[in-house]
């Protein structure tokens, strides 16, 4: 019975990001003093781009990028606890699904690597190699941080560390454990794509990183993902750090506001070289992350 | 361990090829351009890389040549003006005027006082424009581009200026060899006023938001320093030359129009990198507002805007040369002009900044730079391919 | 690098709470500026078709075609600027250079096609959404690419002239004639005007390179008479000229005497050439006027005999014997006369045909004869006492006048009529009476207002300042005799209308209003016909006639086929016409004879 | 053609020798083929409508009117509401924007761009450069017909078209979409050698395979 | 400037001295000592900054006129050298080690007008035309509209009449012989 549950969830996922990007696409062209995207936008170019009518592949493995990239997001979904309490959208999460979380985080951008690197075209090289180095980077206080809460409920799973940060506000890792948190947050800032840590994808320093060569359904099944994953992964943290969501609407309301948060960054800064990045990360998010271990 | 590190500069050999092995799997070959988001324009840039380091550059332009020196040379004086503001895309106007002032100079015409008062006023208006565009970019370059959506919205503004002035938004075709076209229309300095507000208003947004900004400094400062041994080399003008601390400009050096008029002082930096030169475009900006507040306030309301002109359908010109300059927002923009007493020009070389800009100096600026720099560098020179290849 | 640094980009985002500044509308909520360069229009009813803006495109864009509706008439040559939007650039030369300010743009930007050959389109016919558009790039009245005013005549004053037949108009200069002929913009509306289709641009276009010498070659291609029709033409390239639109015509005539006046006749005569190799043909040409001696050049050139009767002591016909020395000097006809000449043609003075030869002899002698007799017969009103000795006819007068014969200059007189004639007889009168009696006293009555005078306005403007008393909207009733026969003056009423609604002639009179012109002497200036007696009785008989006049056919043959007819006498009045008569007979003579070529 | 283009035969470090043809070996040759709708008419339809509302322009300023298109995308016109938006390669773009004059060297990297994005694309002429030659009706280095070379599916007149005449144009692109008539990819597949015997009888230096998506 | 040009007769032979303007002269300079000159004009009068270099075709006399702009930004003076070179089998000493920039000028000078500069870097690089193989589209006697004719197709259905002959035609196509 899990199975179709899991599916829907995936399904509102989805559809949820979907929106929710092209929301928050939207509030940061009010920023820019325009309208921005239609908020349904993202469905059309998804449709558009399957309905393309050719398409060319570089082999397989340039086939399979976007389907890792997507299985990254579906598995990250699939194995953490969407609503916590609810037994139709527990997933598949079981009691190790912390390190299966992380492995999956990273997962698809080295699948996409894989993908990228086999389309031979130099952007995706340049795009990767400042991806996975950049993620590595952006990994490491997030790993950091999640060996601090692990530590600190002494649990790897995620519904049992959900649990434990029940009963108010108080009670969540944001206030029981802040230095884990604000290393994870800025991981977090790392991990979406978007500026200072958006090098990776920069169009005007190198176009366009590793998507370069995508196109049509290929791509449309990366936009799947973008829309997917993003919010997969603030599971993870909503779970981790904010209490996790007791109901679909908090769900949606507190993915949205730490969703927020990358952007609310993101629109206003320019960014960072490979090299700052990840320098960036060394110094203050590290220190931090460690600290979260040591205090803990 | 990322610090830049010069002395990894690469010979070449007496030819001007690299003397290194390219195919030794170390160095890559990368196109960035024509078609590409990180270049102004149309121009394209092959960089050989090793690593995230650039070891050789050379630009590739030609991509937007017309032949423009060559079709004036089958046009009539007059046929031949609303051709020429086609060479420099964003600023148009630094053609006509240079174009128009080195016909009435080799044909002798005195131009009323008022086209004086208005052609400086365009000239003012289309560095602004010019300036707003570059602000976007240079923002643009490192990825912020909120910026350029402010910008490009004020310059709008000054578009609707232009249009209502001139009749048209890009290519204006105002300056006529002769004159301007027209006066001002009712009530212009008021909405001018409104605009140049609204331009200040977002020019303080700007500063907070680019200037005072933790990780453009980190991406600016220090990045893409022009020596100032190289100035003459490169013939370099202009706010890249200002920006070094060098005050070459010449509505102050060599003034023409109305600037012995109007007061104002050259606005120089002294880092000579990024950021100082988009400080110096922003701060020259500011300067070309004022500008245009001045010459509202104080140009002649009435009088003449084009002195009599010949039939121009065969207008001769007797034979001569001369070099006519003015001060664009890239530099020293200029036109050489040759007539042979028949009525066409025997020759118009048009020497736009960008031309030394981005070819000879960018190749030499950008060794040693990362790839992610490239685009910034060539963005922070501030170049216009069209007025490179024409 | 500080903390602020950090915070400050986020007040960014108080944009966030501030209304966009996008239109919302901008497909239809943008009109242009006004000023805004943007689609063209074209005003029919002004366009003349001159083809300037298709000249000034530095696109090719504009094509001139013709238009179903718009006729080719005197001045608009039919066609339309069809401009290619695959070529405009929208500089607008074109609309600051229209001589007519016709051509306009709109201040409409938008237009889209899939097909691109549809971008081409005549504004003004091809009806377009924004033909009715207000706003838009409109050329000020005063800013042209071109001067517009005329360089000035330089003219002797009317004090300095009004005593002497000395010629009043002096010629331009090298200089003015640079300027004036700068103004040119070639578009050779004027050709197709011109009775003769005179090269005008081209030789204005001489005019601008100072190169004289090409230019006397172009007159001589199409006007042996550029003396004369230099000074007198009643230049209609003038009137159809593009430039009087917008300013003044371009001073066409005294261009043409500008060349000639800057080439020695010596070398006017080397320029144009010796003529054919003789043929043996023989032509006889009857009146060395315009008509008749242009045909004798062109008939000589082509190297036939030619022999000229000539009634008068003097050639040139009515351009000597009509038109007063102060505005054709003697010496200027002379000279074109004697280019003529030098081709070889003779001219035979004081020989009237039918008195001093027959035309049954020319018949016999000649291959072909020409008959350019003029208009040498005033006509007359016809009103009650207009038989009276000192009622005279003006080309009787005029006649006398050249002929250096003495007549009895009146005290005062008037004249009746408004054309060229009746101004020409009135001002040489009044020099006469200056010269006799210190004072003028020259009235001048004529049928029409001062508006629809038939005389040039340069001449009404002339004869004012030399004093003649100009009276519009007279119709002449009576010569007022008194009991002794002796002329008192001429009875007038006002003119109420002229032609009636199917505009015939057919005056109506204002009774009341009478007055009566003091005058010793009326010279009737009304009108001139041919004195076609010399042809004799048999050969009136045998002509085929057309009210009053010899019915010829376009090329001049009349029906009797040795007998050509050209000038004045077939045609009415008027120098260029003449001088194109004469081409067109000669023409047609030289293929009469020479069949073998004119079947080739 | 350029050398590193020509054919040659490469030592290994092992000693073998090989054979590099590069035009083959970086391009594939395959020339493009007709592609029909391939659904059901309600389903195309859909799809059409989908393209329509998703036009993905290729950044690639070809010409000046490339200057106006900053405004579409900015605050003023916002562009990107009508589902509009620049991609920065052509993989990922459907409609090409031909802003005025194609210099010869550029028509050349205009092609390789057309061919490398994907179908159904689209392609728009900006100005009157691209319907006979513009103001550089006399030049020796640009093309006057577009149509020539690429099909062309929307025209915009002037010089240079003002955003909201771009917007008109988009517009009427949408519309012919929709209509199931923006057919140029399969155009140029159907009348494949006409336009390639064109575009080679003006680039000289012709060093593309004849087709290189 | 025409103390300077006083001052310079001194040391080098100079031809004809043009003043356009008080702060503008041109000099005319035989090819051989321009070089020697220039280095001068830079190093001792001033002159740092090479504002242009480029070519007039004045092809009825067989020769290529380059001109060297140079101007003295202190003293605020613009010098043009002119120097005459023949038009066949044009060469030109190459003054790229005075001004790096001089080398793209040389480059497009090679290019648009097929003036050689021996020993100026990447001089045979294709600059701004690619695969051009027909002469030098600068030189005069390149027409660019026939060549344009002839190589880029023009939309057909265009035709044009002329004012004067179409109303001659119309007005008196059929009567008489005028």
């Amino acid at each position: 019975m899990r199975i179709p549950w899991a599916l829907l969830t995936l399904f509102i996922v989805i559809n949820y990001g979907l929106l929710m990007t092209a929301l928050v696409q939207k509030i940061g062209a009010r920023v820019g003093r325009r309208h921005g995207i239609p908020i349904w936008q993202n469905y059309i170019d998804m449709i558009k781009n399957y309905a393309l009518r050719t398409s060319i592949t570089h082999g397989v493995m340039f086939y399979l990028g976007p389907v890792f990239r997507l299985s990254g997001g579906v598995g990250l979904l699939l194995f953490v606890p969407s609503i916590y309490g609810s037994e139709m959208f527990a997933n598949f999460s079981f009691a190790g699904d912390l390190i299966l979380a992380l492995y999956f985080v990273f997962f698809g951008t080295l699948g996409m690597a894989l993908g990228a690197a086999e389309s031979g075209h130099p952007y995706s090289a340049i795009g990767i190699t400042r991806g996975l180095s950049q993620m590595t980077a952006a990994e490491l206080p997030f790993a950091l941080a999640v060996f601090a809460v692990a530590l600190q409920y002494q649990t790897l799973s995620v519904t049992e560390i959900v649990a434990a940060q029940q009963g108010g506000v108080l009670h969540w890792t944001l206030f029981t454990n802040p230095l884990a948190v604000a290393a994870a947050m800025m991981s977090f800032l790392g991990s979406m794509m978007r500026p200072p840590f958006d090098v990776v994808l920069a169009p005007q320093e190198i176009p366009i990183g590793p998507p370069t060569e995508y196109h049509s359904s290929f791509l449309a099944m990366m936009q799947t993902n973008r829309a997917l994953f993003p919010v997969a992964k603030i599971v993870v943290y909503m779970n981790l750090f904010f209490g996790g969501a007791g109901s679909w609407p908090e769900f949606f309301l507190k993915v949205f506001l730490i969703y927020m948060v990358s952007a609310f960054v993101g629109v206003v800064f320019p960014r960072f070289r490979v090299e700052q990045s990840i320098r960036w990360f060394l110094i203050w998010a590290v220190p931090l992350g460690i600290l979260a271990v040591v205090l803990v | 361990m990322f610090e830049l590190d010069r002395s990894q500069y690469p010979q070449k050999k007496a030819d001007g090829t690299l003397d290194i092995d390219l195919t030794s799997g170390k160095y890559l070959k990368l196109w960035q351009g024509p078609q590409h988001p990180g270049i102004t324009g149309n121009m394209a840039i092959e960089l050989t890389v090793c690593g995230d380091e650039v070891v050789d550059a050379t630009t590739h332009v030609g991509y937007l040549h017309r032949g423009f020196e060559k079709l004036m040379e089958r046009r009539t004086f007059m046929q031949c003006f609303p051709i020429v503001c086609r060479i420099c895309v964003p600023e148009p106007d630094f053609n006509e005027y240079c174009y128009a002032a080195a016909v009435e100079e080799l044909a002798g015409l005195e131009i009323p006082e008022l086209a004086h008062w208005i052609r400086t006023l365009i000239l003012e208006m289309g560095r602004v424009n010019s300036y707003l565009m570059y602000l976007g970019g240079q923002a643009g370059a490192f990825g912020q581009g909120v910026i350029g959506q402010w910008t490009t919205y004020v310059r709008d503004l000054m578009l609707d200026r232009f249009e209502e002035l001139t009749g048209a938004r890009i290519y204006h075709m105002f300056i006529i060899p002769g004159g301007v076209r027209d006066n001002l229309p009712d009530g212009f300095a008021g909405r001018m006023e409104e605009t140049l507000r609204e331009i200040e208003s977002v020019l303080a947004d700007v500063d907070r938001v680019m200037f005072h900004n933790a990780v453009f400094k980190k991406r600016a400062v220090g990045v893409g320093v022009i020596d100032t041994a190289w100035l003459d080399s490169y013939g370099i003008t202009g706010p890249n030359a200002r920006a070094a601390g060098v005050a070459k400009d010449v509505r102050k050096d060599q003034p023409y129009l109305v600037y012995p008029e109007l007061e104002f002082e050259a606005v120089t930096g002294k880092d000579s990198d990024i950021y100082t030169r988009a400080d110096v475009r922003r701060r020259d900006l500011l300067l070309s507002l004022d500008l245009i507040r001045q010459i509202l306030s104080r140009l002649p309301k009435t009088g003449a805007v084009m002195t009599k002109l010949p039939n121009v359908l065969h207008w001769k010109i007797p034979r001569g040369e001369t070099y006519v300059r003015g001060e664009c927002s890239r530099g020293e923009y200029g036109y050489y002009l040759v007539t042979d007493g028949s009525g066409y020009p025997r020759r118009v070389n048009v020497r736009g900044p960008s031309y030394t800009h981005s070819i000879a100096l960018f190749e030499r600026m950008v060794i040693n730079a990362n790839i992610s720099d490239v685009a910034a560098l060539l963005v922070s020179l501030h170049t216009y391919p069209p007025e490179i290849e024409r | 690098m500080s903390i602020s640094d950090v915070l400050s980009p986020f007040t960014a985002w108080k944009n966030l709470f501030r209304d966009p500044v996008t239109i919302k509308d901008p497909l239809n909520e943008r009109p242009g500026a006004a000023r805004y360069r943007g689609f063209h229009k074209n005003d029919m009813d002004k366009c003349i078709g001159c083809g300037t803006c298709e000249t000034i495109c530095q696109n090719g864009a504009i094509d001139m075609l013709p238009v179903e509706g718009i006729p080719a008439v005197q001045g608009d040559s039919g066609l339309r600027p069809r401009i290619d939007y695959g070529r405009c650039c929208w500089c607008a030369l074109c609309v600051d250079v229209c001589m007519t300010g016709s051509l306009t743009m709109s201040n409409e930007y938008k237009w889209v096609e899939s097909d691109p050959d549809l971008f081409r389109f005549t504004p003004g016919v091809d009806k377009k959404y924004w033909d009715n558009a207000e706003l838009g790039y409109q050329r000020h009245d005063e800013k042209h690419l071109m001067p517009v005013a005329r360089e000035e005549m330089p003219e002797l004053h009317p004090e300095a002239r009004l005593d002497s037949f000395v010629e009043i108009v002096q010629g331009y200069n090298i200089e003015q004639a640079k300027l004036e002929a700068d103004r040119c913009v070639s578009c050779g509306l004027c050709i197709a005007t011109c009775p003769a289709h005179m090269a005008i641009p081209d030789y204005i276009k001489a005019v601008r390179d100072g190169d004289y010498e090409r230019g006397v070659q172009l007159l001589y291609e199409t006007n042996p008479f550029s003396q004369v029709c230099g000074r007198v033409c009643t230049h209609c390239c003038e009137d159809s000229c593009a430039a009087r639109h917008e300013g003044d015509p371009i001073a066409i005539r005294w261009l043409k005497r500008h060349i000639i006046d800057q080439v020695p006749q010596e070398k006017v005569i080397e320029l144009i050439g010796k003529p054919a190799a003789p043929t043996g043909k023989k032509v006889a040409i009857i009146g060395a006027g315009p008509a008749g001696l242009t045909a004798a050049f062109d008939l000589a050139r082509l190297g036939h005999a030619v022999t000229v009767y000539e009634a008068q002591a003097a050639g040139g016909g009515m351009t000597r014997y009509g038109i007063p020395e102060y505005r054709l000097p003697y010496n200027a006809l002379d000279r074109d006369i004697a280019v003529i000449t030098a081709m070889g043609v003779e001219i035979k003075y004081n020989q009237r045909v039918g008195t001093d030869i027959t035309m049954q002899q020319l018949e016999a002698d000649y291959d072909a004869v020409v008959l350019a007799i003029g208009l040498h017969q005033g006509r007359s009103t016809r009103i009650p006492g207009s038989d009276h000795p000192q009622v005279r006819k003006a080309v009787d007068l005029l006649r006398q006048i050249t002929a250096g014969e003495t007549i009895d200059v009146p005290k005062s007189m008037v004249v009746i009529g408004g054309g060229n004639v009746a101004m020409d007889i009135a001002r040489s009168m009044a020099r006469l009476q200056l010269q006799h009696y210190g004072e003028i006293r020259v009235t001048l009555t004529a049928l029409e207002d001062k508006a629809h005078f038939l005389a040039d306005p340069v001449e009404i403007k002339e004869s004012l300042e030399e004093q003649i008393n100009i009276l519009d909207s007279r119709g002449p009733q009576a010569c007022v005799i008194d009991d002794n026969g002796k002329l008192l003056g001429l009875k007038t009423w006002k003119v109420l209308s002229i032609f009636d609604a199917e505009r015939r002639f057919a005056p109506k009179y204002d009774p009341a209003d009478e007055q009566i012109h003091e005058g010793e002497m009326i010279v009737e200036a009304i009108g001139q016909m041919a004195d076609v007696s010399l042809l004799g009785d048999a050969l009136t008989e045998k002509l085929e006639w057309n009210r009053g006049r010899i019915q010829i056919d376009p090329n001049g043959r009349t029906s009797e086929n040795w007998l050509w007819s050209a000038g004045d006498c077939v045609k009415g009045p008027d120098v260029i016409n003449a001088v194109a008569d004469g081409h067109r007979v000669a023409t047609s003579i030289h293929r009469a004879l020479t069949p073998q070529e004119a079947t080739a | 053609m350029k050398e590193e283009l020509l054919k040659r035969i490469v030592k290994t470090p092992d000693g073998q020798e090989i054979e590099i043809d590069p035009l083959r070996d970086y391009y594939c040759e395959a020339g493009p083929t007709v592609q029909p709708p391939a659904y059901t008419a309600i389903i195309e339809k859909l799809f059409n409508w989908a393209r329509s509302e998703s036009l993905w322009i290729l950044g690639f300023g070809t010409g000046c009117g490339a200057i106006e298109m900053r405004p579409l995308m900015t605050p003023r016109f916002d562009a990107y509401r009508y589902g509009i938006q620049w991609r920065p390669t052509p993989r990922q773009s459907n409609l090409f924007v031909i802003s005025g004059y194609l210099s010869v060297k550029t028509l050349k990297r205009v092609i390789r761009s057309y061919e490398q994005m994907q179908g159904p694309k689209y392609v728009v002429g900006l100005g009157s450069c691209t319907i006979n030659g513009g103001m550089y009706w006399d030049s020796y280095n640009t093309i006057k017909r577009l149509d020539d070379y690429l099909p062309v599916d929307v025209y915009i007149a002037g010089c240079m078209p003002r955003p909201e005449a771009l917007l008109a144009g988009f517009e009427e692109l949408k519309k012919i979409i929709r209509a199931g008539k923006a057919e140029g990819a399969n155009q140029y597949a159907a009348n494949f050698d006409w336009y390639k015997a064109n575009q080679k009888s003006v680039i000289h230096d012709w060093d593309m395979p004849d087709y290189n998506w | 400037m025409q103390q300077l040009y006083d001052t310079l007769t001194q040391r080098f032979s100079l031809g004809e001295f043009t003043r356009q303007r008080a702060d503008l002269a041109f000099i005319t300079v035989e090819a051989v000592r321009l070089h020697a000159l220039l280095r001068h004009l830079r190093d001792q009068e001033g002159f740092t900054h090479l504002v242009l270099l480029t070519a007039v075709d004045w092809l009825e006399d067989g020769q290529f006129q380059l001109t060297y702009l140079i101007n003295n930004r202190a003293k605020c003076q613009d010098l043009g050298l002119r120097v005459m070179i023949a038009r066949d089998n044009a060469s030109m000493e190459s003054i790229h080690d005075l001004w790096a920039a001089a080398a793209t000028y040389q480059r497009e000078l090679r290019e648009m007008f097929g003036i050689d500069f021996p020993g100026s870097p990447r001089l045979m690089d294709d600059f701004i035309l690619e695969g051009w193989n027909a002469a030098p589209p600068y030189r005069r006697d390149f027409d660019t509209l026939e060549y344009s004719r002839a190589t880029y197709r023009e939309r057909p259905g265009r035709e044009t009449r002329d004012p004067a002959a179409h109303m001659k035609q119309q007005l008196y196509g059929d009567k008489g012989d005028v």
